[in-house]
C-alpha cells in the first residue's frame, strides 16, 4: 500500500476537477493506501465550515467527513489562500489542518504518488 | 518513465499533451477530457489517437455527461475510480494533470 | 414593457458552473414579477450553440456525482415554457440527431418543445433581444 | 447618465475577471452611471467578510466597500451558492444584499446595459 | 445591432466570435485576450484580424502582461477602463463576454 | 536523500492562480526542511513551456491591479536559486528574444541565471523529477 499526495486548486461546487480529486482520495483510500490532501487557491473554500447541500451542487464536505473517520487520510488548506479568503481558524471544519506550501512539498517528498490539479 | 496524463479539458492542453513522451505513456480521459473519447468534431478522429499511448476513460465521467461505454471507441478501456487508482499505483510512476 | 433577455449557452457542462447557471438564471425568470411594477416582465430564451449544443443529451446521470445534471435543468425550463434552441450547424458538426437531445419536458406533462434552428435564426433572436448574456 | 447592471460568476483572488468587474463598476460610477453588481457561483466570495490583505493577491474588498459609500452602487450575492459554500447571513460583508437570481433578472430589466461575466 | 464583444480569453471562444455579426461589432480585448494584439504565435496575424470589427485593447490588462501601447499593431485602439465605460455606453448597446 | 520535483508552467499568467502557485509552492522549497529528517529535502526546478514561456516576460506592472507580478515571482526564484528553465522552441514561436526575458536577479543580489533550453532538455529533467506537477 502507497501513499497519494493530491494538491488541488479549483473551487468548491464550480468544476467537478475538486469533486474529481475528492473521488480519487475516496478510491484509494478504499483500496487501501493513505492520501494527504492538499487545497491551495480556490480549493481552500472545501474546508469551509457549514458547507449547505443543495440539489445543484456536489456536498463534497460530507465525503471528507467520512475520510477523516478512515484514519488514512490527512487534509491541510494553505493558510494564506485561506486568510485572503476570509477564512479564519475559526471557519475550518474540524480534521483540517492549515500551514504554508512547506506542508505539501513535504508531503511530495514522501508520497508514492502525486498528483496536482493546478489549472481550472 | 512511465507516465500517466489526465487529460481533464477538450479544448485545451493538446499542445502540451502532443509533445510529452515516455517509454510507457497511459492517457487517461476524465472531466470535459471524456469528449475526446465519445464526440467526433465534424465526423474525424480526434488527433489525440495519434499518440503512442495507452487510453483510457473514466465511467463516472462519461454518464454524467449522457455517454455510456459501448459508445467509446474499441482503443479506449473504459475505468472507474477504483481502476484508476490501481493505474496509478501499479501501471504508472508520475502522474500529471492537464 | 417586456424586456428580451437571451441566455447563450456556448460552453461544455460540467467544467465550471456555467451552463448550469444560464438555465437556473433563465428559470429565474418566473419569480422576477415580485420586483417589478404590473405589466411590466422579463421574457427569455435559451439558445445552445457551439459546443454548448452537448449540454443537451439525454441520459446524462447524477448517480456518482449527486447533482442536478443539465439534462434534468433543461427539462425544467421546458416545463416552465421557456424558449430552447439547440443551433442545427453544431449538432450536424457533431453528429447529433433529435432523437438523442432533450426535446421536451412532456413526461413531467409540459407542452413546450425544443427547436432545432440554423445558427441565422439565433442570430435574429439576438438581434430582437434587450440583452445578451453568453454562458 | 445609465444603469450598467454586472452579474459576475468568477471566484476571488483566482481570476483576474472578477476583478475586472470590480474596476469596471468604479470605472461607471466615477463617470456617473448607477452599478448594480450581483455575483453567483464562485463569484460569491467576494461578499465574504473578513477578507485580508495579502501582497499576491488583490484586495477588492476595500474597492467594494469604497463603492458602497457612492450611492450609485449596490451589490447583491446569490443566496443559495453563498449557502452551498458555507457563507450564510453572518459570514457577509456590510452592504451587500443576499437573494436569489430574479434579483439579477430585475436588475436586467431596468438596466441600459448588462455585461455577464460567465465562465472562468 | 450595436455589439461589443469583451475577448477574455487567448486560446478559447474563438468558435463564438467568429459567427457573431453586427452593424456595428466591437472586439474589446481585456484579460488574456490581450495577447491576440500582443504576440504572433508563429509569426502570422491573429485570425481574429480578419473579423469585420473595431478593435481595441485595455492598457491595464497589456501592462500587467508585461506589453505596452507601442507594441500592438495600428488597427488596434488602446483604452482605458473609464475609455470602456464610454464605448459601452456610447458606441454599442448590447454587450457580450466570451 | 532529495527528491526531485518538476513545476512544469504551460498556462498564461493571470486567468486563474495557477501559475503564480507554481513559483509560490516551489519557493516554499526553502522551509519545507523542518518537516524532514536531517539530510533529506527537496530540490525544485522551474520549466516555462507552451504559452506558459509568456509568464517570464519583463516590465510586468502591477500598478492597476496592486498584486504581485509573475516577473517578480521568477525574480524571487532565480535569488533563491532556483533552476528556472525556459523552453527555446516556444520562445521562437513567439518571437521572443533573451532580452525579453527575466533571466536573472542581479538587480537584488542573486547569481542564478535561467536557462533557455531546447524542450528535450526540459523532457530530460522531467525524467529525472521523482515527481512532475504541471501548472
Amino acid at each position: 500500500m502507497g501513499k497519494l499526495t493530491i494538491g488541488s486548486f479549483p473551487g468548491l461546487v464550480g468544476s467537478l476537477s475538486l469533486d474529481f480529486s475528492v473521488k480519487l482520495a475516496e478510491a484509494a483510500v478504499r483500496k487501501g493506501h493513505s492520501v494527504d490532501f492538499w487545497v491551495s487557491s480556490n480549493g481552500t473554500m472545501l474546508s469551509k465550515k457549514g458547507q449547505r447541500a443543495f440539489k445543484d451542487y456536489p456536498y463534497l464536505a460530507k465525503t471528507i467527513e467520512e475520510l477523516f473517520k478512515t484514519g488514512k487520510f490527512q487534509a491541510c488548506a494553505c493558510e494564506a489562500c485561506a486568510e485572503a479568503r476570509g477564512y479564519h481558524k475559526e471557519d475550518t471544519m474540524d480534521g483540517w489542518i492549515r500551514k504554508s506550501m512547506d506542508w505539501y512539498l513535504a508531503s511530495c517528498f514522501s508520497a508514492d504518488r502525486v498528483l496536482l490539479i493546478g489549472g481550472e | 518513465m512511465k507516465l500517466a496524463v489526465f487529460k481533464s479539458d477538450y479544448k485545451t492542453g493538446g499542445d502540451i499533451v502532443d509533445r510529452l513522451s515516455a517509454e510507457k505513456l497511459g492517457i487517461i480521459f476524465v472531466g470535459n477530457g471524456i469528449y475526446h473519447a465519445s464526440v467526433k468534431d465534424g465526423g474525424a478522429a480526434d488527433p489525440i489517437f495519434q499518440k503512442n499511448a495507452n487510453f483510457y476513460v473514466l465511467a463516472e465521467d462519461l454518464e454524467i455527461r449522457g455517454f455510456n461505454a459501448s459508445q467509446v471507441p474499441a482503443n479506449v478501456k473504459v475505468v472507474t475510480y477504483d481502476d484508476v487508482v490501481d493505474l496509478m499505483f501499479n501501471d504508472y510512476e508520475k502522474i500529471v494533470w492537464v | 414593457m417586456i424586456k428580451k433577455l437571451a441566455f447563450i449557452v456556448r460552453s461544455l457542462p460540467y467544467k465550471n458552473e456555467a451552463t448550469r447557471l444560464a438555465l437556473t438564471h433563465a428559470i429565474a425568470s418566473q419569480t422576477v414579477e415580485i420586483y417589478l411594477e404590473d405589466g411590466d416582465n422579463v421574457e427569455p430564451f435559451l439558445a445552445l450553440v457551439g459546443d454548448g449544443v452537448l449540454c443537451g443529451l439525454k441520459n446524462q446521470s447524477n448517480k456518482c456525482y449527486g447533482i442536478t445534471t443539465m439534462e434534468q435543468h433543461i427539462t425544467n425550463a421546458l416545463l416552465l415554457d421557456l424558449n430552447v434552441y439547440y443551433c442545427k450547424e453544431d449538432l450536424e458538426r457533431f453528429g447529433i440527431s433529435e432523437d438523442q437531445l432533450v426535446m421536451d419536458a412532456e413526461s413531467l406533462g409540459g407542452d413546450m418543445k425544443a427547436s432545432i434552428v440554423p445558427f441565422s435564426e439565433i442570430q435574429a433572436a439576438m438581434e430582437a433581444a434587450d440583452h445578451l448574456q453568453i454562458f
